[in-house]
């Protein structure tokens, strides 16, 4: 398991090469990567800036993989999420699971994305053509991480 | 002692981001710490007022209104969680 | 919509960033990578032949990523299969999908893998120690096709 | 003529991966298909036997035993697929 918090942007590819290398047991890699749209609520939106608490992040992110790992067959994991200044179609996160099957693989990597929305402190400020605002929390992200309880 | 910090949108509204407080005698949990803040009036009263959305951790885990707190504990005050 | 059937190998990371390139709407990719285990049914493989039914097999690909468009609100979806000789830890599958949100990407991801595993006129051809073997349709995929009903 | 196509275990256990017959005269859907290739005896009757998992297309889309067949269709039969 790995979990990382950083400012630089990431290579999906290299990184999702990495996580399988030296394990020929695994037959399926699932993997989500989050980006920043250009729009949001309706208003354009020229960038954001993502803000988190250091310490208390890594280690939430590592209590969510691990509730993966112990619920589902998986054979390893990746969750790398950015933070400070980003722009329209800049790569937010990636999480990545690998295991021998793909059902397996697939709910871990939802599961982990759904709890990370809703359990990992980091917070999202827009630039608007109105000026900065602080993202609202969705109650839809809060329904998609109850469904797994 | 307490450590506690706030974060986004709380921080820039209570304007404050980290401070030491002792920890008030008659506190033993997360609710009595929150009461005691919202003692403070103005924007704390406002901000922590019960139904608003805020968030705690203790010792850097999510935490309930429930949770106990000790000396020497860093707590954590928050708006619900924006990333992914 | 994408839809590659060869037997060359793929690059994931240069695959994902033309699929979203040029549309900053996009805030989810999720994609699946399949890939070839060194072992099956309990016993080790050396390596496999993947045959398909040209022309049928892009078609269904076609139509299946059709269904996935038709169900979920998802922006473009892209699927690679690969055919011929392969060995453990060879990439057999991309599907990536992309949309403004991850709920949609992941169930439309998730769809068109199952479909594929039991609509894509693909057959596996495995190289075992006792010889070479075709690989039996598993019931679990079946299933997996079904829960979409 | 009717260009029937065989593929994977099937076209191995028959021993031919594709054929052009003439459309047998009472032949109009796939079960009238299978039946009339089952008449061959054989592997033929055994692997086409009713409860034999196998697949047929017409025209390259998946079909079930009442899709019809006229002439000039291209039929496959196969096993269950086993791609991804």
């Amino acid at each position: 398991m790995a979990v990382r918090v950083q400012q630089e942007d990431f290579d999906v590819g290299a990184e999702l090469l990495a996580l399988r290398q030296g394990n020929p047991k695994i037959g399926a890699i699932a993997s989500f990567v989050g980006l920043v749209r250009d729009i949001n609520e309706g208003d354009s939106v020229a960038g954001m800036t993502l803000e988190h608490y250091p310490g208390m992040t890594e280690k939430a992110l590592a209590a969510i993989v691990e509730q993966a790992e112990g619920r589902w067959d998986i054979y390893d994991a990746l969750v790398i999420h950015r933070v400070g200044d980003l722009k329209p179609t800049d790569q937010i996160v990636l999480v990545a699971v690998t295991g021998a099957h793909r059902g397996e693989t697939f709910a871990a990597c939802e599961f982990i994305m759904d709890y990370l929305k809703t359990e990992a402190p980091f917070w999202k400020r827009e630039k608007t053509a109105e000026g900065e605002r602080w993202v609202d929390a969705r109650e839809s992200d809060e329904k998609a991480a109850l469904r797994w309880r | 002692m307490l450590t506690v910090l706030y974060f986004a949108r709380l921080r820039d509204a209570l304007g404050v981001s980290s401070e030491r407080v002792g920890l008030p005698a008659d506190v033993s949990d997360v609710a009595g710490l929150v009461a005691w803040l919202r003692l403070r009036g103005g924007v704390w009263e406002d901000e922590l007022a019960p139904g608003r959305a805020f968030r705690v951790a203790v010792n850097q885990d999510m935490a309930d209104a429930a949770s106990g707190i000790k000396d020497g504990d860093e707590i954590a005050i928050f708006p619900p969680v924006t990333g992914g």
